[in-house]
């Protein structure tokens, strides 16, 4: 173990993938000699060189196409997305192509690619710099969507998702990279589908994913001050989603709280929320609730951006609604 | 002109014949109900096919459209398992789940027929890419149609396979239309071959119908990608006899332009040098033409008669 | 009233506004002399000439660019993207672009752009031309979503569509255009945002949407037989979504199924159950279910595809069970 | 060789000093943590700016990049609003919510900055197509990077403009890097004009830091458009001082390379040639340099008192 950050965890799990097998390559813009826009490649152009390290001009669409085809032949691709924003100009490679080659082909033809990207809003970067997209293409079958929220996960999941033979959405937070956490040393998986309970509570269910963990966290801090005692889950892999963990929670304390950055209509949130309710319905003491962005384009004014995103201050008075009103 | 043996010829001719015969078969299928969706059948683009996929070896791979049952038969396909795909029967080359728009056939080379017109362009690099990492001396080949060069993955892809030097060969089948628009709406190009160009990509284009010269302007396209030179665009002028699809009411074109390509069918023009060169004698073309309508009758045969899949196999392979 | 059907009351739509509105053009493949490949735009290209029935490439980002430029400057295009699946390769322009510049301009630059497109599985056209994508748009904020099934909300929604100083996803059903009904002659609006109950019933609400209202038309006579009162709700809108109307049913009900053709999991069925578990939290006898296709890509083979989709039989199964279990 | 008057110079030159302080004065605020998000500068690109947009007639109308507040400027935009927006203030040119990437001033035919490359270039073919329908006059500009050139919607946005002989000038800024990227890695072409050649749009070449020698070709670019010529894609040879945004380590680049272009500064280069050719005295250009600085600050300096907007705000305008 030794503390590292976020960024540095991932470059980690990038490191001893390319080191152990031939077959993992890196591919994107601007992480050859540069690094990464977010430094997550730093170093690695150095070690393993420009045929491993591929720099490609601006064009998604092209390089996903290419990461696709070279996955088809038992090559294991991580493609770089600079900002899950630019997904979209590329969404038939990554929705129609490598989701759906696996069962298109029977079987007969898999595609072990990475999609590492970063979503999230906070740092001012307007409406097309800030989404998160993660409820998006959990709804295409086909693909793993993950998001780690501390640095141990994302070198596990990053681990886990280049060892996977299909595609996996890899969602990693704008302003987690300098996040700091004990990191196991060599290789350390951590298997995809699995939520971790972050803080055991028995009231309050609190699901949270990538950076909202954090906001989660705080929630409960908050609440336990007024005797209320929240459990934070960090669900970590939106698809496929761990009903188990989350249900065996509710169970428990018959309250849930949904944070997530995407926005609050038609995200993930509402998946769970309805899926808990079927499962849980005579355990739930109050409609599960969800904390999320609200329904508009992420402004650029730092103050609106705030009050467009979720807030501590929403999840602790939710909690505290559901533990009062019901 | 061309260095390449008369032998050749005679098992392009084959392979053109089983083509056509496929898809005329398949044709009659889906007029009887028993294919789904759309069905683009390639008749008369046969020259096309066989001058192209007919030059690579068995180690390369080739991504296309759509309308490529035809080239996976050329590349090392069983008319049976294709047969029993179309049909969506569990023996079929994705277990009848792909369709007739979904052809893979990894061990042939067939990397892929694709129904997003663009999309295979890219991954077929990303296999030339794949080639070149490992140091392999296997080649990528990509069939699209004229429409396909004005999306934006064709763009991209080409742009990528130039500056990384890629052994790829771009096959453009240019057919004078995209579906109902002829190509004169969509470009203002007189040759696609400036398309290419603008990469840096060597370009030719070449009689379609006449397998021949596609065959010699492939076989160095591929010889130079093989020899790590890079890539080669090659638009083939080609027609369908066919409409887009099936069901196609063809409003856009005259009877007299189907006549007029229907007179230069690549089929026919070959069979006339044949036996024009005495490379093969009437009889000789027509044993062939008969084993081939045999086989591919049987395939057709063999494949309806075969088991659908189970309904848990609709629920696998999706990751 | 005259009885026509669906691809015509839409060709209807179209013809009336721009005989109406000169602003209003159309855009897209093979739309022009050839009519559409589903026949929508008959005619108009006789009528209205190739200025205003733009024939394009195969080029979905180029020309839904154009449509987005154009609409800025209060034009009002209408583009028709052939297969939803292919939005795919143009989701920038819809995601960012089209829905995000109201928002990004602080209103200064509106989009009237309707995208007209048609989407469904049924047909035996395999994985990527079978797809229902409107949850996906959905989530995004600034685009409004809607699916007409019967064809006099087909002539209406769509002009109401036209008439919208936003951006509008308009889906159509492939196996809906020959669906004939009564279809109101002239002009004919019907509001975006406005669920239609379309049979009244006591003690089970099914939610529908698209080709799928048809199934819970079919499967409430299937409940009838069996004693079970079923109220059908087509709700045309998904965005923005009538829960006035859905929150009325079940209250009265107190059961619900939705039904949708877009893949179960993160679907707009679990966003419709989400709100539904909170504003009706104490009406709710049992949890809303959800009959949907399975989360696989679409078959080619016909019964896997029927398989995968579904069935009138699920819900009159899923009806009858939320009446004996809860 | 040019006809044009000194007065447009003279004009040009105080628009030139009136970006670069604009955009010197947009750093100090963004240092200063005044301005979310990241800022990419046009410094060094001002020949480029003034040559291509300040040639544009009002009713004309523009789309451009993130690297575009001096577009924006040279349109006509108030510097006080552009100030705001990148403040996120209530009076800004989209009241505070689009920020420095997404400038709109529809009145003075500013159509949108765009952070996703190459997206608004199919949007300006729109507006040069709605010009068209209307039987307007009125011309469409897009600029956009070298960079750009590689994206999709470049390749369908010029297509598109090319068949429908479109009224449209497209500029690429040639700035030789894309972020951190040398253009050498991204494309094969020795000039970026065979890119557009490919569509058969015209095309040329220019420096970009000669604002005389970019207005000339713009002029007739424009004109043409205007006479219903259709496309004209214009190369600009320039350089940005700064990195591709503030804090970018500027690495893959040597401090002489950015040395030797600020030796060809484009406004250095205007007055040494106003004052070499009498055109402009030195007080002259000094008093509207000092006019320009005093209009920047003081524009800076109301934004800066100005409100912020209301949280409601935050919920309208999204339809
Ligand atoms: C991205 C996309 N847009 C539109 C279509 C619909 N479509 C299918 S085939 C076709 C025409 C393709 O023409 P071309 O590339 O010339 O190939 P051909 O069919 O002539 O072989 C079109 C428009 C599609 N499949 N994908
Ligand atoms: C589709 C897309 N991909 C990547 C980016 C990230 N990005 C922003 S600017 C830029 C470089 C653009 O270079 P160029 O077109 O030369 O313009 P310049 O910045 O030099 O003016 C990149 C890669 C983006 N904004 N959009
Ligand atoms: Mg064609
Ligand atoms: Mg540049």
């Amino acid at each position: 173990m030794s503390e590292i950050s976020y960024a540095q965890a991932l470059n980690q799990a990038l490191d001893l993938a390319m080191a152990a097998d031939p077959k993992v390559f890196v591919i994107g813009e601007d992480i050859g000699h540069h690094g990464g826009v977010f430094g997550v490649t730093k170093g690695l152009w150095e070690k393993y060189g420009a045929q491993r390290i591929i720099d490609t001009p601006i064009s998604e669409t092209g390089f996903l196409g290419v990461a696709v085809g070279a996955a088809s032949v038992a090559f294991r691709p991580v493609a770089e997305i600079m900002w899950v924003d630019f997904t979209l100009v590329a969404m038939d490679q990554i929705v129609n192509q490598a989701a759906k080659t696996s069962y298109m082909s029977g079987g007969r033809v898999k595609v072990p690619l990475v999609i590492r990207t970063q979503e999230g809003a906070g740092r001012g970067n307007g409406a097309q710099h800030s989404q998160s997209l993660e409820s998006m293409f959990a709804q295409v079958p086909g693909l793993k969507v993950v998001a780690p929220f501390d640095p141990a996960d994302a070198k596990g999941l990053l681990t886990a998702a280049i060892e996977d033979d299909g595609p996996v959405l890899f969602l990693e937070h704008k302003l987690l990279y300098n996040r700091k956490g004990e990191v196991p040393e060599g290789r350390h998986v951590v298997p995809i589908g699995k939520a971790r309970v972050r803080r055991e509570g028995s009231q309050l269910t609190l699901i949270a994913l990538s950076r909202m963990v954090a906001y989660a966290e705080e929630a409960a801090a908050e609440l336990a001050k007024e005797g209320i005692d929240a459990e934070v889950i960090d669900l970590r892999s939106v698809v496929p989603l761990d009903m188990a963990t989350l249900e065996a929670s509710l169970r428990k304390t018959g309250r849930a709280i949904i944070v997530h950055e995407a926005h609050q209509s038609f995200g993930w949130g509402a998946e769970v929320a309805a899926r808990l309710m079927d499962s849980c319905f005579y355990d739930l003491i109050a409609p599960v609730q969800r904390v999320a962005s609200k329904d508009v384009p992420f402004p650029f004014n730092r103050t609106l951006e705030a009050f467009v995103m979720p807030s501590v201050a929403q999840i602790v008075a939710t909690g505290r609604s559901l533990m009062n009103d019901y | 002109m061309s260095q390449t043996q008369p032998d050749w010829r005679i098992d392009a001719y084959r392979d053109m014949v089983r083509i056509r015969e496929f898809e005329e078969t398949s044709a009659k299928l889906y007029t009887q109900g028993l294919v789904g969706g759309s069905l683009h059948l390639a008749i008369g683009q046969e020259g096309t096919i066989m001058g192209t996929v007919g030059a690579l070896a068995s180690g390369d791979q080739i991504t296309m459209t759509y309308r490529g049952r035809g080239h996976a038969l050329a590349k090392g396909a069983d008319p049976f398992a294709l047969f029993a795909e179309i049909l969506g029967r569990q023996g079929g080359t994705s277990r009848g789940k792909g369709g007739p728009m979904h052809i893979y056939d990894p061990e042939v080379g067939v990397m892929g027929t694709n129904a997003i017109v663009g999309a295979g362009i890219p991954i077929a690099v990303g296999l030339a890419l794949a080639a070149k990492m490992e140091g392999a001396s296997r080649v990528a080949m990509t069939a699209f149609g004229d429409g396909a060069v004005n999306q934006g993955a064709f763009h991209e892809g080409l742009n990528l396979a130039a500056i990384w030097d890629l052994p790829i060969v771009f096959v453009c089948e240019n057919n004078l239309y995209s579906e109902m628009t002829p190509i004169k709406d969509a470009v203002r190009n007189d040759s696609l071959t400036e398309r290419a160009q603008a990469y840096r990509i060597r370009a030719v284009t070449v009689d379609g119908n006449d397998v021949e010269a596609v065959r010699e302007v492939a076989e160095q396209a591929i010889a130079r990608a093989r020899a790590g030179e890079g890539p080669t665009f090659i638009e083939c002028m080609t027609y369908r006899y066919v409409g887009h699809m099936l069901g196609d009411p063809e409003t856009y074109r005259s009877k007299e332009e189907v006549q007029s390509w229907k007179e230069r069918d690549p089929i026919l023009l070959l069979r006339e040098k044949l036996l024009r060169e005495k490379a093969a004698t009437k009889t000789q073309l027509d044993a062939i033409e008969a084993a081939a309508r045999e086989e591919i009758a049987q395939a057709a045969d063999s494949a309806q008669k075969s088991p659908e899949p189970q309904l848990e196999e609709a629920l696998d392979d999706v990751f």
